[in-house]
């Protein structure tokens, strides 16, 4: 059926709700509040749901024009919507994980105060991340891109009396928008060539002048790769993610797990046209993917606040998709989105519940011997850890491997290191994560009595209790995903046919197979499990055999245990090389010296010069009239002087 | 016929020394001339001792004055106190210069009875006149003395107000005659004899009154005499001037009686041009028909003067404010109707 | 015979003029212009102004310097005092003064070849013709300086008459 | 003999600088008055000089206008003269400087 499938629809619901709930909200009862905020999510999700059924008999690419937005001179740029195979992927994940998200925080959320104005800004959120993967154009895109920067800051700094969710809303803001500059920047380049900003007549453009090699695409790609690594969290922009862990835990779960921490690597796919053209920026993002992995994996090692944990391995989680982008190999890249999207998300939601279960702790050290106290949580959780560690039947070993697989045969030099290094971070991400685990759910339970100085002071302190059904059933369904989730892309050398591979292809690309064929993928596949145990038994000894053995080791090794656990100082290092030096320059150099000096010291020379100017004048007129008349005779003088000069010379008196 | 320059130099200087030894005469004569009649006017014999009939009085006079000790009071003003009555007498005597007597006979190409012709030769007498205000007004003032500053600011503020009803009253002549240049107004008249004369024929009668009444004031004579009148400014301006310098003054004011008296005669009673035309068979020789239109012409002056002092010795004197509201209030006017009269009448005549 | 007259009365008015100047007592220095008009009226002779001649005599010295030597004779304030002066008068004005004579000199000099010269007779203006254009072309200009002479007349009256 | 115009100029040049030293030097207000009128009569010959020079009334005429206007001048200036002197009883030009009495 190619009737238009009112695309425009999908972000304009929520839009819809987000107003409703803005305006209103405050006098609406919060039944009201929720079943607004629910449909308005829920009915895209079924919208996406139906054109995932007929997805098949569309003629793709479908693209949907709204309405013109800029036309000067020959370029132009307006509303425009567009779908394929890997918006759709993008569209189920939003919206399916969103729904999810927003059912758990009516029950997460409910004693909060500010209950409206929350699901007022979840909702834009939806419509700003909905408009981004639907854009048609590079503008577009952008706009959804600032939206989300805009909606994370609102939601960070949720919790307005909060001295540091404001600071750490403003520092993701500023980042993301560092980050927005390097997108803008390439925005420019693109119109400076190309003349136009939607993606299919670029791509066409590029397509048909493959003489274009490096150079100016070189140029665009890297101003890409900077906004992609502010909006996803990467090495040189990564600090806000961590910080952003001051908002609630639902807020944490769908933009900096699921969705929006995602749009940097659905960004760098959808243009993959160009980073193909410049191997210098494939390999760039390669390196930064990996590093940020290791560099991430490295400092979660040692934090003791759970949120932090889960953030330091979602940044490391995106290096691995932007190592996968890095080797070209964007469809496996796509497939560890989805499968990262699920288990994260349900990690951030099972987090949210134990939290929610100790009124408000967030402290490991606190926590323990919760697996009788919170049964479900502790199921759902195990299977998320089980998943991100990439054992075999759950989602992360299927999509994880594929990456290293993919890493290991590309043809890029580096291929080889850059594969090692993956599965050493894949070892620490399964220590951290299983630390993780037994810290909060074995041994005897840390809990001070009534110590209960958790940071977001919602706790009722009547005893650890299991979260209401509202909350667990998402727990539950993403669990299931969790698990189910790998299935979708076993490659053929496990029996399975990579569906999600060829669904993806005719956007990314034929992925290509390895000469070495398929008992390599499997050896590869076994090397990356026994990492994995490797890790769960040090996780074990460490945190459950001998519980005193973390301290004494963090003794030994004390420089660099004292460096981890301060996150190798970047912020401090940011701090000082750009904050400082530029608060030094407007203070001083700015307003000290050009300010007051050049400005008000011009002013009042200006008024001092006419001062001494007219007290000059003043002297001659003396009231003395045989001074004027010296004056006088001087001035007919020179007066003469100048006629004869002037008209003189041709003066004929005949 | 180009005359050489030294000729002419000579022949010139030959005129003004006759014509200034017989004005010095006369100036002396009219002064024996007037004290004889206003003394027969007051019933007296006038004077009669110095040779016959008293002829020789004013030899006596000038003897006596000229030999006077020359007092100079101390804070005079030095130099105006000797350079007034000079300007005075210079003023006078210069404009006889421009006073045609006779016919213009040429001898050797220079005119013998004019000694300059100009051609605006009525401003020029206007313009000495209104210098000579100067020696009465630097009198006064020099000789630091209240009475004769006073008489002095008196006499030069009467001069110059009578000298705009002299000008303006000569207006009419001029219209009538059609140029500045004296011997042109004469001859103007001289065509029929008594009646083509301006007082009659030229109906300038109202105009020569105003002339004679302005003239009058001019010369600070007869019912305009007041700065020197001696009862209330002892001597006026000349009060501190004795001997020599006082006879300078006293000549300088009966040449300018005579001067009036001969610009009266050229311009109202037709010059040298005798009152009966050329009726009179022309007998006599050149010379005969040379000097008789100097007959003529002596014999009008002659009659002014007598006029003069026959006023003087009847008509009282004005007060200052009379006099001033006189000139301005009654002569000025008048003079300037009469201008408007006489220029409406040539138009008619002329269309 | 023009040179020499020219030479004579144009000597008498520069002789008039710096006697104007050096004189202390106003009384002289009123005497002294009195020569340099007169003689100024004989170079217009020279000229061929003749009735410009009269009325210089007439007008300039016998009713204008008539008028100051009233005014000085009726203040009588006396000899000028030596009070300090100005010196800014003395800085600028003096070679202002020798600039302007000594540019105006340079150019007349210069010039002097084109500028022809002037005989006795050479130009003569009747007084008939230059009445003709007074009182026929010029007749609006003359009427206004008539009006102009009346409101002289009034200010003088108004102005030094005494507050009674 | 022939008389060029020049020399009627510079005399007129040399008058008129005169009258402006004159107009420097005096402190007598009646000085200064007259020195003015020494530089309109040098101006005056100028135009009696051009108007020889080029054979033409106008230049005549203008003098005729300008002895108008001086005697006008003359006139309202000795009165202000009389006025100054009544009310300071100096003519000295430099105790002369000030508006206020």
């Amino acid at each position: 059926m190619t009737s238009s499938l009112h695309l425009w629809l999908i972000p304009l619901v929520p839009f819809a709700g987000f107003l409703v709930n803005g305006l209103l909200g405050r006098r609406f009862p919060k039944a009201l509040v929720t079943t607004v905020a629910l449909i308005a999510t829920l009915i895209p999700f079924v919208q996406v749901a139906n054109i995932a059924l007929h997805f098949s008999s569309l003629t793709l690419p479908y693209t949907e024009q709204v309405a013109t937005w800029i036309t000067a001179g020959n370029f132009h740029a307006d509303f425009a919507f567009a779908l394929d195979q890997l918006t759709l992927i993008m569209l189920l994940v939003v919206t399916g994980v969103g729904f999810l998200i927003h059912i758990y925080s009516v029950g997460y959320m409910a004693e909060e105060e500010g209950y409206w104005r929350f699901f007022a800004y979840l909702n834009l959120f939806m419509f700003f991340m909905l408009t981004l993967v639907l854009a048609e154009n590079f503008l577009l895109m952008f706009v959804g891109w600032e939206g989300v920067g805009l909606a994370s800051y609102l939601l960070i700094g949720f919790y307005l009396t909060k001295d540091s969710a404001a600071n750490a809303g403003k520092k993701a803001f500023v980042v993301n928008r560092i980050g927005d500059f390097g997108f803008l920047l390439a925005m420019f380049l693109l119109i400076a060539h190309f003349g136009t900003l939607s993606f299919s007549e670029v791509f066409n453009q590029v397509a048909q002048h493959p003489e274009w090699q490096g150079g100016f695409l070189t140029a665009i790609a890297l101003f890409l790769i900077l906004g992609a690594t502010g909006k996803s969290a990467q090495i040189p922009l990564y600090v806000w993610l961590p910080d952003a862990m001051e908002g609630p835990t639902p807020v944490s779960a769908l933009i900096h797990a699921a969705t929006m921490v995602t749009a940097g690597v659905y960004m760098v796919v959808r243009t993959h046209v160009i980073f193909d053209r410049s191997p210098f920026a494939l390999s760039t993002i390669a390196v930064i993917g990996t590093a940020t992995a290791l560099f991430a994996a490295t400092i979660g090692l040692v934090q003791t606040d759970i949120k932090r944990v889960l953030a330091y391995s979602t940044v490391s989680q995106l290096g691995y998709m932007f190592l996968a982008c890095g080797v070209a190999a964007y469809s496996s890249g796509i497939f560890h989105l989805l499968t990262h999207a699920f288990f994260k998300a349900l990690l951030f939601l099972s987090a949210g519940s134990v939290i929610h279960a100790l009124s408000g702790e967030q402290d490991m050290r606190v926590m323990g011997g919760l697996r009788k106290k919170i049964p479900i949580t502790f199921w759902t959780m195990t299977m998320a850890v089980f998943a991100i560690s990439g054992f075999p039947p759950f989602a992360g070993f299927f999509s994880k491997d594929e990456i290293l697989y993919q890493a290991f045969i590309s043809p890029n030099g580096l291929g080889k290191i850059l594969w090692f290094i993956g599965l050493f971070t894949a070892g620490l991400t399964s220590f951290y994560m299983f630390r993780l685990w037994y810290l909060t759910f074995f041994g005897e339970s840390r809990a001070q009595a009534t110590t209960a100085h958790d940071d977001h002071g919602h706790g009722h302190g009547h005893g650890v209790h299991e979260s209401s059904w509202v909350m667990l059933t998402p727990l539950v369904i993403l669990a299931i995903l969790s698990g189910i989730g790998g299935w979708v892309g076993v490659p053929e050398a496990m029996g399975g046919h990579a569906e999600i591979a060829h669904f993806l292809s005719p956007v990314t690309g034929a992925a290509h197979e390895a000469a070495e064929g398929r008992s390599m993928e499997l050896l590869l596949a076994a090397v990356s499990v026994t990492v994995a145990v490797i890790g769960w038994f040090i996780a074990h000894l460490m945190y459950f055999a001998k519980p005193a053995l973390p301290a004494q080791l963090a003794s030994k090794v004390r420089g660099l245990y004292s460096l981890l656990l301060n996150k190798y100082w970047v912020d401090e290092l940011y701090g000082a090389v750009v904050v400082a030096p530029l608060l030094l320059i407007s203070r001083y150099v700015l307003k000290g010296l050009f300010d007051t000096g050049v400005i008000t010291g011009g002013g009042m020379a200006i008024g001092y010069s006419a001062q001494g100017l007219g007290a000059l004048v003043q002297r001659v007129q003396s009231g003395n009239i045989r001074s004027y008349a010296g004056w006088l005779a001087l001035g007919a003088a020179a007066l003469l002087l100048l006629t004869y000069v002037g008209f003189g010379t041709h003066l004929l008196f005949r | 016929m180009e005359v050489s320059i030294w000729i002419f130099l000579l022949l010139s200087v030959l005129k003004v020394a006759v014509v200034t030894v017989i004005t010095l005469m006369a100036v002396a004569y009219t002064v024996l001339l007037e004290r004889k009649l206003v003394g027969r006017i007051q019933n007296r014999w006038g004077p009669s001792r110095v040779g016959p009939f008293g002829m020789w009085q004013p030899m006596a006079d000038g003897l006596k004055l000229f030999l006077k000790e020359d007092l100079m009071p101390t804070n005079v003003y030095k130099p105006l106190y000797i350079l007034a009555p000079l300007i005075a007498l210079t003023c006078a005597l210069i404009s006889i210069s421009v006073v045609p007597f006779g016919k213009e006979i040429y001898y050797k190409g220079v005119d013998l009875f004019q000694i300059a012709d100009l051609n605006i030769g009525l401003l020029v007498i206007l313009g000495i006149t209104s210098i000579g205000v100067y020696g009465i007004a630097l009198a006064g003032w020099s000789s630091n003395n209240k009475y004769s500053l006073m008489g002095a600011l008196r006499g030069s503020a009467q001069l110059i107000s009578y000298e705009l009803a002299l000008g303006l009253s000569l207006v009419g002549v001029v219209m009538r005659a059609g140029s500045l240049r004296l011997r042109d107004i004469v001859n103007i008249q001289a065509t029929h004899g008594l009646l083509s004369w301006n007082v009659f024929g030229g109906l300038q009668f109202v105009a020569f009154f105003i002339y004679l009444m302005a003239a009058y004031a001019e010369t600070n004579r007869a019912p305009f005499d007041l700065p020197e009148a001696e009862s209330e400014l002892t001597a006026g301006y000349h009060t501190e001037y004795s001997s020599m310098k006082f006879a300078m003054f006293f000549m300088a004011e009966y040449a300018n009686m005579i001067t009036v008296s001969c610009v009266a005669t050229l311009l109202f009673f037709g010059g040298w041009s005798s009152p009966f035309g050329d009726l009179l068979p022309a007998w006599g020789g050149p010379v005969v028909q040379a000097l008789l239109p100097v007959f003529w012409f002596v014999l009008k002056v002659f009659f002014f003067l007598f006029l003069y002092i026959w006023v003087r010795g009847t008509l009282p004197r004005f007060r200052y404010d009379q006099l001033m509201r006189f000139g301005w209030k009654f002569l000025l006017p008048l003079a300037i109707a009469n201008i408007i009269a006489t220029s409406l009448w040539l138009a008619f005549r002329a269309a | 015979m023009h040179l020499v007259l020219f030479l004579i009365f144009g000597g008498l008015c520069v002789a008039g003029a710096l006697n104007l100047l050096l004189q202390r007592h106003p009384i002289n220095s009123a005497l002294s212009l009195i020569v340099v008009m007169t003689s100024l009226a004989v170079l217009y002779l020279l000229l061929g102004a003749e009735f410009l001649a009269a009325a210089q005599v007439i007008v300039y010295s016998g009713a204008i310097m008539v008028l100051f030597t009233f005014v000085i004779m009726l203040l009588n304030a006396g000899k000028e005092e030596r009070t300090h002066g100005s010196k800014a008068a003395y800085i600028v004005g003096f070679p202002g003064a020798a600039a302007l004579l000594g540019i105006l000199t340079y150019i007349f000099l210069k010039q002097s070849d084109h500028l022809g010269s002037a005989k006795l007779g050479g130009y003569l203006v009747t007084t008939s013709d230059l009445s003709r254009v007074l009182f026929r072309d010029l007749l609006l200009p003359f009427e206004v300086t008539s009006v102009l002479i009346l409101v002289a007349i009034l200010g003088a009256v108004a102005l030094a008459r005494r507050e009674h | 003999m022939v008389v060029p115009i020049a020399y009627y100029l510079v005399l007129s040049a040399i008058l008129f600088s005169i009258g402006v030293a004159a107009f420097l030097i005096k402190r007598n207000i009646i000085s200064i008055f007259m020195s003015i009128e020494l530089m309109l009569n040098a101006v005056n010959l100028t135009f009696v000089a051009f108007a020889h020079q080029w054979h033409q009334v106008s230049g005549q005429i203008f003098v005729f206008f300008v002895m108008v206007v001086a005697a006008a001048e003359a006139a309202v200036g000795l009165a202000i003269i009389i006025a100054i002197f009544r009310t300071r009883n100096t003519l000295d030009v430099d105790h002369v400087d000030l508006m206020k009495l």
